[in-house]
This record gives structure tokens, sequence and C-alpha cells, in this order.
């Protein structure tokens, strides 16, 4: 099996994550760290949609619907309860009904492909529509207004059960730090399983998975929520990072981006997604400070200029490169061995020293 | 009687709307398996030839029937040349690459022109009398044109040798490639032949559309979901698909508002995918264009 | 000989559109049996059975394997019958190592500790344990057929039914894949979809003809070889 | 803030106090520059609203430190680009106020956006204004609002218009809080004027086709159309109301055509005899704001843009902030506050300009005017116009510590009727 040398990656991907968790407050601004939030959320989602595309084959072209449906749920719980603990936990089961029931209809009517990236944008298209129009007092849920357009304004987190210690922006961090790598690691061992290699398979080749007597479709509609619960979490740690949660989750910007992440990032590893996606983010962000060219222009040149040059995104390209790279290493290391063996040989022999 | 006319029409007008916004996608998807996210900034091009060139003292009608078409039709051949190629046998990559061109586009359309250009024109033709009620003149036409443009659609693909790729690549995505024949060129004059519909779509909407940089981000929503519920068959998909969408839209936009209308067809395109999740053409009209 | 009933298909159709590729078939496959379906191109027999693995939802008529209707049945329904199946086209996890591909199968019927150890076994039965780390995309066309029917075999099956096992192999590929089918059918009832009378000559003595879409006849290899009909039918389209 | 509620991570790490604090308490007083930060989208789909915006405040800038800058020192203008997502306002506004340690930040078009980076302004203690026209009904001490409210223009729009064309109303407007509030104004000053109207029809923000809606018009034979459509996609919606003749028939009224500059992206003859209300427009015809104009169009050349309420408030809104700064001989934000709200006035292209003290937003002149070839000819203006609206529900004099959008969820939530 070959799980050791990659995990040894993730192990060593994980500690990295601690060590900045712990690092990054003393090292950065404090204005660095309450912006990184949003990075890491968007990390988060990244990583869901990681899982689902690039191990379960399911090209969702809208993760957003879960990630804003988490956002929703977390605030218009927290706003209900008065607190945030549970209005977490809410959140992700939210979601993942959501991500189950959707997975039921479109899996359990084989539909794949373009043809579920079409379903799934279109569900998030309409979440958009509907929670733009919920402006006004009739729109409600227990105490918490939808706030149509402008959204509403999300409750900090608390100390779990404990809602008087109210945490701070910058403090927000270390929750959206941990968050992505607990997520992380749950996704490193999910992929490991047999839910996970299973899931592979299927992506491989899902007539042959089921003539195995796997239920695909099940498969599917499993992982799938799974992933609908990853990108809930990520909805909470963004609209504590923005303080708001506003329909544009829903946008087809913000999901086509998430697919961008993805491909940027490389399917088929975790880390990928979660490199795009903060890379992509503290791009277009260090654009918006600048005003000499116009920030389409210059982010559309950027992407095309990857594709083309780094194919397969960025980590398996990486990983390529390193293999080779090692496997050039060992093989002159052979050469010259051989090399030297030969001359040695042919010294013996009393030959003339032939490279050939 | 005479709104039920007015509003019929409407609704035809609807589903043309549909049909010319998503033709030159399904081209490019039916024929190339690629998805063109910058297809949006295709129309756009082709409104901003029309504004551009009117602007200039251009004939409306040439900048339309003529220079659009021509103007993005090349800037599709380019792209084609300069990127697709690269990235045949690639779907997600073709996603990446034609968001990439989509805001490139934009941009370069923006630090050009400005966030937003004067025009000029206006709808020719002026309104027509139904009764009580008033159409637009101009609506009636490019019923007209979508039609016509289906038709010589149609024919492109079923007399030459473009339609002979075509109708293999509807069948099976490898068999183009088995054909033998110069793809590589044919390729290119699909990606051509698609945006030039694409950017003449662009500026038949001109005069009755804002046109702005950043506006073919309203068309490329509804444009991906009637070509994908359509299915693999370019011009049956599309029009079949239009004519469900299209129509469901009108219908419940004039009986409950524009956002119900936007809702309802959004949950048609849903409800018609999980009913036959190859599209419309991947149960009926198999063997159509 | 012969024992119970284990696989039946009763007034089975399949009809696309106008065309019926399979018309009213019925056929019945007892326990321990190793039997031949074969055939001209077009005969309805792949098409039987697709019908047969749930790949297909017959027209008209029932299957029943062990007293359960499957007609209309999804595939793993099928398979979770104890039915194993390998398809025409080899139908492999091209991304994954030999190994995983078998495990994916063993795993599937059996705890963690048996499937590792049945993974074993069957990469040593089949003779796969030199190339089992290597990436199944990579193989040849032979070896692929093999690492499906290792996947069949690992979920220790007791009915089996191979859809062209020999397709595209060279002849002592074509030997080797025989003798692994003998070996297979110890163990479990079969069915082989075959057209290479010589590859059938090797491993059973039963055969069912089929030719537009209904048995023609159904017997021993070598009362078949003689049969006039039988010949005229293979000869307009294919000679072995 | 008390060390207790800090205390909550600080096993992970009292560096962050550390850091933290300063951010919090009050900002490094040793800069030799003045900080204002502008945070407008000037790419994607709101950048019809935001590039003038930038433009307009480039140039008050550049001509505050031509004058010889504030208190003896240059004023530093930094700008980011949101590109029309949410997100990047709060980012940018963190950094504006914990990073650059802003002295004030003039940001946002939408109110989303304005919501979303509200909060974090007030704690950072950072001076905002918001200089677009929007709703009404924010009441925060620390954010000043400068653009138009419908008390401001709707009500004097719709009386005008009732009188010169009916009392049938239809009014169209775009689906979201906006839309939805300003559709709620109308109404209510249609009603206060005796008239009726007679359908409220809102879109979705990306809908192109107009069609049925036009239809649903012609049926209702309305005597005029109120729009409050937004952006760049509801500009359709007047061209084909054109091509179906309808112009000619029904006109059109607004308070929200022409700050996307919509005027030029529809033809002469599609526009014509549209009336609107705002609290600039470019043909104002005094010395002061041809002046402002010239300046204007000689900085930015050919590709200058048409010159709407918001860029000239942009324009206005650095001024004023620059008279308070003058008048507390400081840029800490209190005694800014403080300068502002005890009538400090500016005198710019749209006339004088001051602070209602109450609410804290402007006190200005509205202009109704009529479109004609592409451009606006005033028809009436109305001077030194209070935001009534706002007044209704929000006073800082009783309650100078809240930070609430009164409006948030309607009129009706806000308690008018």
């Amino acid at each position: 099996m070959t799980w050791n040398r990659e995990n040894k990656w993730r192990a060593g991907l994980v500690v990295l994550g601690v060590i900045f968790l712990f690092a990054a407050p003393n090292v950065f601004q404090l204005f660095t760290i309450i912006n990184m939030t949003t990075a890491i959320a968007f990390a988060i989602l990244a990583l869901s949609l990681g899982l689902i595309w690039g191990y379960g084959g399911i090209l969702c072209f809208g993760q957003t619907a879960f990630f804003g449906l988490g956002a929703y749920a977390y605030t218009v719980a927290a706003i209900n309860f008065g607190g945030s603990t549970w209005a977490i936990l809410v959140a992700i089961l939210v979601a993942m009904l959501v991500a189950a029931v959707l997975g039921y209809f479109v899996f359990y009517g084989r539909v794949s492909d373009v043809y579920l990236a079409v379903i799934t944008l279109t569900a998030t298209l309409i979440l958009y529509s509907l929670m733009r129009r919920t402006s006004g007092p009739e729109y409600k849920i227990g105490k918490s207004l939808l706030g149509g357009f402008n959204g509403i304004t999300s409750p900090p987190l608390n100390m779990p059960w404990d809602t008087s210690q109210v945490l701070f922006p910058e403090h927000v961090f270390y929750v959206a730090m941990a968050a992505l790598i607990l997520a992380y690691i749950l996704c490193s061992w999910l992929v490991q399983t047999q839910f996970g290699r299973v899931s592979v398979a299927i992506r491989e080749n899902e007539l042959r998975a089921e003539l195995l007597g796997y239920d695909i479709r099940f498969y599917k509609m499993a992982l799938f929520t799974v992933g609908g619960g990853i990108a809930a979490v990520a909805g909470v740690v963004f609209c504590n990072g923005v303080g708001r949660v506003t329909p544009d989750v829903f946008n087809l910007y913000n999901t086509a981006l998430t697919i961008i992440w993805v491909i940027v990032g490389g399917r088929g590893t975790l880390i990928g997604p979660v490199l795009g996606a903060i890379l992509l983010f503290y791009l277009t962000s260090s654009l918006g400070t600048q005003a000499v060219l116009n920030n389409n222009l210059v982010l559309g040149a950027i992407l095309i200029l990857f594709v083309l040059l780094v194919p397969k995104g960025i980590v398996p390209s990486f990983t390529e490169w390193w293999d080779n790279r090692r496997a050039l290493r060992t093989s002159r290391r052979k050469e010259v061995r051989m090399r030297r063996r030969r001359s040695r040989l042919a010294e013996a022999n009393g030959e003339a020293g032939d490279e050939r | 009687m005479d709104l039920f006319v007015a509003l019929a029409l409407q609704i035809i007008y609807g589903i043309a709307n549909l049909v010319l916004i998503s033709l030159g996608l399904a081209i490019i998807f039916g024929m190339m398996r690629v998805i063109n996210l910058a297809h949006g900034e295709f129309l756009m091009l082709g409104g901003y030839t029309v504004v551009v060139s009117t602007n200039n003292g251009v004939n409306l009608w040439v900048a339309m029937f003529i220079l659009a078409p021509l103007v993005v039709g090349l800037i599709g051949v380019i792209v084609e040349r300069c990127l697709i190629r690269f990235l045949y046998g690639r779907m997600v990559d073709t996603l990446l690459a034609t968001w990439g061109l989509s805001l490139l586009l934009i941009g370069l359309v923006t630090t050009i022109f400005g966030a937003q250009t004067s025009t000029t024109i206006s709808a020719p033709f002026g309104p027509i009398q139904i009764g009580d009620y008033t159409s637009s003149g101009y609506e009636l036409f490019l019923i007209c044109v979508a039609v016509l443009l289906s038709l010589a659609v149609y024919l492109v693909l079923r007399l030459t040798k473009l339609g002979l790729v075509a109708r293999g690549t509807m069948q099976s995505a490898d068999m183009a490639a088995a054909l033998g024949v110069s793809t590589s060129k044919i390729y290119m004059i699909t990606f051509g032949l698609g945006a030039a519909v694409s950017g003449f779509a662009g500026a038949l909407l001109a005069p009755i559309t804002g046109v702005l940089p950043t506006i073919g981000a309203t068309y490329i929503a509804k444009a991906f979901i009637t070509v994908i519920s359509g299915g693999a068959a370019i011009l049956a998909g599309t029009a079949s698909a239009s004519v469900l969408l299209g129509g469901i839209n009108g219908i419940m936009a004039f009986v409950t508002g524009p956002t119900i209308g936007e809702v309802a067809l959004l949950v048609a395109a849903i409800i018609l995918l999980r009913l036959m999740p190859r599209g419309i053409t991947g149960r009926f009209f198999r063997k159509n264009l | 000989m012969k024992g119970e009933i284990v696989l039946e298909a009763r007034d089975l159709s399949m009809h696309f559109g106008g065309v019926h590729a399979v018309d009213q078939v019925n056929f019945a496959l007892w326990d321990n049996e190793l039997r031949c379906l074969i055939g001209p191109n077009g005969a309805g027999k792949s098409t039987f059975f697709k019908c047969l693995t749930g790949q297909h939802v017959p027209t008209h008529g029932d299957v029943v394997i062990r007293d359960v209707h499957v007609a209309g049945r999804e595939p793993h329904q099928i398979a979770r019958l104890g039915v194993g199946i390998k398809t025409q086209v080899p139908n492999v996890f091209d991304g994954l190592s030999v190994e995983e591909n078998i495990w994916l199968s063993a795993r599937r019927w059996h705890k963690a500790q048996r499937a590792k150890v049945l993974t074993q076994e069957t990469l040593e039965r089949l003779a796969l344990g030199d190339i089992r780390s290597a990436i199944v995309g990579t193989l040849a066309h032979g070896q692929r057929q093999w690492v499906e029917l290792g996947m069949v075999v690992a979920a220790e099956p007791w009915l089996v039914l191979l859809d062209e096992p020999a397709a595209g192999m060279t002849h002592e590929e074509v030997e080797t894949t025989a003798e692994l089918i003998r070996e297979v059918n110890k163990t479990a009832t079969m069915i082989v979809v075959e057209h290479d009378m010589q590859f059938i000559r090797m491993i059973s003595n039963k055969v069912t003809v089929f030719h537009e879409g209904r048995i023609l006849i159904e017997d021993t290899m070598d009362v078949i070889s003689a049969d006039e009909r039988v010949r005229e039918v293979y000869l307009g389209h294919k000679s072995q | 803030m008390s060390l207790d509620r800090r205390s909550v991570l600080k096993g992970a790490s009292a560096a962050t106090v550390a850091l933290a604090a300063p951010g919090i308490i009050g900002r490094a007083q040793a800069a030799d520059t003045i900080k204002m930060v502008s945070i407008l989208d000037q790419s994607g789909g709101l950048d019809i609203y935001g590039k003038p915006m930038v433009d307009a405040t480039k140039l008050a800038v550049e001509e505050i430190n031509g004058a010889g800058g504030l208190l003896g020192k240059q004023v530093e203008l930094k700008l980011y680009d949101p590109q029309s997502t949410i997100q990047f306002y709060t980012q940018y506004a963190t950094q504006a106020a914990a990073g650059d340690k802003a002295h004030v930040v003039h940001a946002g078009i939408t109110s989303a956006s304005r919501e979303a980076i509200r909060p974090t302004l007030g704690r950072f203690k950072t001076l905002y204004f918001y200089n677009t026209l929007y709703e009404g009904g924010v009441c925060d001490r620390n954010t000043f609002c400068t653009g138009s409210t419908p008390a401001q223009t709707v009500e004097k729009l719709v009386p005008y218009c009732m009188k010169k064309w009916g009392k049938k109303v239809y009014i169209v407007a775009a689906d979201y809080n906006y839309g939805h509030i300003t559709a709620q104004w109308v109404k209510k000053y249609v009603a206060d004027n005796g008239g009726e109207a007679v359908e409220i029809e809102f879109f979705p923000l990306d809908v192109t086709n107009f069609g049925p809606t036009i239809k649903k018009i012609q049926a209702a034979k309305p005597d005029m159309v109120m729009s409050a459509l937004v952006g760049g996609a509801h500009v359709s919606f007047y061209r084909q109301y054109a091509a179906a003749g309808m112009n000619k028939n029904v006109p059109i009224a607004s308070t929200t055509f022409g700050v996307g500059n919509e005027h030029t992206l529809i033809s002469a003859e599609e526009g014509n005899g549209m009336i609107v209300a705002y609290s600039y427009l470019q043909e104002i015809q005094s010395d002061a704001n041809k002046a402002f104009v010239k300046r204007f169009q000689d900085k930015y050349g050919a590709k200058a843009p048409y010159l709407n309420e918001l860029a000239a408030r942009s324009y206005e809104a650095a001024y004023l902030w620059a008279e308070g700064v003058k008048k507390a001989g400081t840029t800490d934000q209190m005694p800014v506050i403080e300068a502002l709200e005890g009538g400090v006035s500016y005198a710019g292209p749209s006339g004088n300009i001051s602070i209602e003290p109450k609410t804290h937003h402007a006190i200005q002149n509205v202009f109704l005017a009529e479109l004609n070839d592409q451009k606006f000819t005033i028809l009436e203006s109305h001077e030194q116009q209070p935001p009534t609206d706002t007044l209704l529900v929000c006073d800082l004099k009783a309650d100078p510590n809240q930070a609430k959008f009164y409006f948030e969820n309607g009129l009706e939530a806000a308690g008018i009727k």
C-alpha cells in the first residue's frame, strides 16, 4: 500500500498548521490575523469540494449552497438561541440534511457529470433568488429576520456553553484555523477508510463498483452529505470573519470560484484546494489594493497563464516535480556508481576507460 | 383576446431570447464538450461591437449582421488557437481557462472603454399595435431572426463536414477523433462559429438591453442551464429546452411576477434533469441535431 | 449431475424501439454448471447478459436467481446475491493499483482481516503477484482482463457471469484464461458469453446458441458444432 | 473590554492581546500624513457606480493637498477595490482601520456593503462616511450618510409628476432591500398626495427580459411609472419599454435612473421626457458647479464619466470631512464628529451641504430634472432639505450610543406607516 508516504506528508502539514495556529498571532499584525479568518473559511469550503469532487468524482457546481446555508443557519440559530454553541451544530445539521435530500434527489435519479453540475448550480441560484427577496418583517425565523439582500449580522462565537464570553474577531482566527486543521484531518482519515476508498473506486468506474455490489448511489449521497457538512463549517467560520451573511454567498461568482480554487490547487489532493483557495484569496485581495490595472484583467491573465503552464494544479505539479527530481537524483547517483564501478573494472582489466 | 395575443407573442419572444443567448454556447459545448464560461462575454463583445461602431457612424444593420459576428468570431478563433486548443480532452481545465478568459475580456473592455459607454442606437421598427396593446416590432423581428439563425446552423451542421464531426461527437465524444479528419481545423472553425453566433446574438440584443462590460454575467447561468437541460443535441436540445424553460418563465413572470418567474425557470430545469438525467435530447429526439 | 435450477429467464424480452434484441427467451441454468452463450454479432447474447446483470431493465419477462426476482433491480442488488460479473469491455479501476482493485472486491463482502487474506490469495491464484502495485490503467489489455477476473473471484461468488473474458487476447493468454475459468468453476456456477469456438471447446461442454434474439439450440459442444443451422448462422458472419 | 473576556484564549497567545490593544484603544499619532481610505468597487458589476466616485474622490484629495493640505499635513488617499464582493469590504475595512490606521474611511455603495463594514469601523473607532443615495435609516454616531434619501427626493418627485401626468402610479423596483423600501416610500407619498399605486413589481437584479411586465403595465393603464430599478441589467427595462412604444404613452419618473449613468446607456429618443430627482446633477448652472465640472473633465479628459450624485457627493463629502477636521483642529474621531455635528458646512457644486446632527445625514439641495437628448434639464430646485425620513426614527442627540440601521427590515418594522 502506498499510504505511508502520503500520510507522512499529511502529518507534516498538520504539524505545520498547528505551528501556524500558534505562531501567526505573534508574527502578523492584528488586521492580518482578523482577515485571515475569511481566507481560512474559503480554504475549508475548497477542502469540502476537493473531497467530493477530487475523491468522489462529484462535480458539484453549487458547493456554496451548503456554505451559505451553514452561514445562514448558524446566524439564525445563534440569534434565536442567544449563543453560538448549539448554533454551530444546527448549521452543520441543516446543511447536511439539505445535502442529503439533494443528494438523494440527484444520485438516486442517476444524474451525473455536467447534468449534476447544472442541478447543483441551479439549486444554488434558487437560494440566491429567494434569499435576496426576504427583506421585510414577514420573513423571519423565530427571532431572526432574514434581511434580504443586505443579509443578517451574524452573532459572534462565544465560548462553548458560556454566552458571557464572546470571542473577538482576532480570536476567531484560532477557531477558524483549528476548524481547518480538524477538517483536513477528517478528510485525510475519511479517504483512507473503506468508505473513502470505495468512493475513489466509484470515481474511477461506476459500473465496476456497482457490479462488485456497492450501492454507488448511497456512497455518493453519503459523501455529498459529508461534503455539505464541512462546507457548513466553512460557512460558520465565514460569517464570523465577515460579521455578516448576505445572499451573495449563493451567487454565480462565488460558486464558480469554488471550482476554480480546486482546479488551481489540484484535484485528487486535499491540501491542493486549501492552497488554491488561500492563494487566490490573497491574490484577488492584494489586487484590490492597487489601482493601476483593472483587477479582472490581471486576474484573468494570471488564470489563463496558470492553466497553460501548470495544467494539473499546484500540488500535483509540485509532487510530480519532486518525484522527478528525486528519481533523477537516485538514477544519477546510480549512474555515477555504475560508472565508477565500470571504470574500476576497466582499470582492473587494464583497458582504457570507455564511457560507453 | 388582445392581451392573449400580445402575451403569446411576448412568451414566444422570451423563448427566442433564450435560443439566441444559448445557441453559441450549445455549438461549442455540443461539438467540443467545452463549457465556455466566457460565453456571456462573447455576447457582451457583440453588443460592444454594435455600440462602438454605430457611435463611429457605421450603419446599425452593418454593425449587427456583419461586424459583430465577424469581430467576435475572429476573437473566438484567436482564443481557440492561443488557449483552448491546448486543453482538448481536459474539460475541467477549460472551465478554469474560460473563467480566466471571461475576467480578462471584462477587464480589457473596461480598461479600453471605461465602466460604461454611451450609445446612440435604439430598437428599430417601432411598436406594433395589437388591439389595446403594443408590442415591440423589434422583438417580432428577433423572433424571425432566431428561427432563421437556427435554420442556418441546422444547414451548416447538416451539409458540411463540420456537421459530420458534430454528429459524430454528439453520438460519442471519442468518435470525432476516430474520424481522423483534421479535427484541429474543425475545432478552430467550430469555436469561431460558436463565438460568431454568440457575438451576433449579443449584437441583436444590443438595442434592447444595457451594454456594459459586466453584463455577460446575467446571461451565462441561464444559457448554461438551457444548453445542458437540452442535452447533447445542439439544435433540438437548445430549442426544446428554450421552449420549455422560456415558456414557463414567461407565463410565471406574467402571472406572479419576475422573481417567481426566474425561480420557476430554475425549478423546471432541476425537475427536468432529474427526470431526464441526460437532458431532453438524451431521451427524446435522439437522432436530431 | 443436474442439481437445482439456480438461474432462470422467463419469457425475457428486450426491445430497443422496434428492434427485438432479446425476444421471449426462456433459459435455465443448473447448479455448478459452466454454460457458454454463443452467437454471431447482434444475436442478442450481450443484451441478454445485460438483462441478467441488471444493466438493462427487460421490456418483458423476468429473471429469477435462486428464487429472487431480479428483473429491474440495480446491478449492485444483483451482485449482492453473490453474483460475480465481468463485462465485455474491461471495467476496472484504472487509476488504482491491481491490489487495490482486488481489495475493493474482497472488502465488499468480508471484514478487513479476511479481505486482506483473500486479496493475497486471489493475487496468487491469478498470478498477479508480480504486478500487484502497478496502476491498472498502465497494464496491457490481457492483464486488465485478468484483474477484472480477479475482482470477480475475490468476492467468492457462487454464480459468475462473464462477458467475453478472452476478447482481444493472444493465444497464450486465452489458454491461461481458460485454465482460470475452469479453476473458478470448481467453486461457482458460471455463464460465459463468448464467440471464440476454440475457447469454448477448452472450457465447456454445454452451449446455448443465440440467433436473432432467440435461443437457436442448446446442447453439447459436439452436437452444436455438427449442427447445420449453427454452421449456417455462423458462416454467414464469422468463421472460426 | 475587560481582561476577563480576553483571558478567554490567553493560553493560546498572550501576544495577541498585546497586539490587539493598540488597535482597539487608539491609533498612533506620529503619522506625518493624514490618511483617508476609500473602499469602492472599481471592478465587477458595481463599477458603473464606483468608478466615477473614485475619480471624484481623487480630485477632491488632490485639490485639498494642492491648497496646502489639512492642519499643515498632506492627505494621503488609499484606494481599495473590493471587486463587488462583500467579504472584501470587511477585509479592507479592517485593514484600513487596524492596519493603515486611517483617519477616515469613505466607503460603500450598496447598503449590504455599508452594513458589513459599519460595525468594524465602529469597533476600531474609525470615522466613516457613506456617500451613496440610499433608503435612509442609519443611525450611528460614527457614521455620516451624505447621500440623498427618499424623503428628500421621492417626496419632491412624486407630487411633481403626479400633478403633471396623473394619479395612477405603477411602481417597478429592484427586488432587494433598497428597492422594497424605496417602493414603500413611493407608495406612501403617492397616497399622501391623493394618488393610487396600482401595482408594485420587483425585479431580480439580473433580469434582462422585461416583456411580461411591460404587458402588465399596458393592462393596468397607469398615468405614470415610478422606477427604482438598479444596475446594468435593469437598463434593459427602459429600452424595451421604449421599443414597445410605451415611453410616448406612460412617462417614467425615477430616483435611481442616472446614478449609474443609465441615461447615456440608452439612446436619446428612448430616454427623452423622463423625470428624476437628485441632490446633484452635472447640469446644475451654478458657477461653482461649472468650475467643478471643468476641473473634473480637465483631469480625466475624454474618458471622464458623467458626474452624477454619487460622484459629486463623494467629492463634497471629502471636503465636508476636511472642514470638520479644520474646525476640530485635529483628525481624532470624537472631535471631528462633534465639529461636524456643530454645524460645519461646505459650499460645493451642489450648493450648501451640512450635517443634520440628530441623524448624521446631510441637509442638502434637491433638484428635479427632465431628460432631453441624454442631458438633464433642471426643472425645480429645493433648497436645504433635511433627512425627514431618518429623523422619524433616529435621534443621536438623545441616544448617542446607538449604531442601528432602522430601515433594515422595511418601514413597518421601524414603526412608520
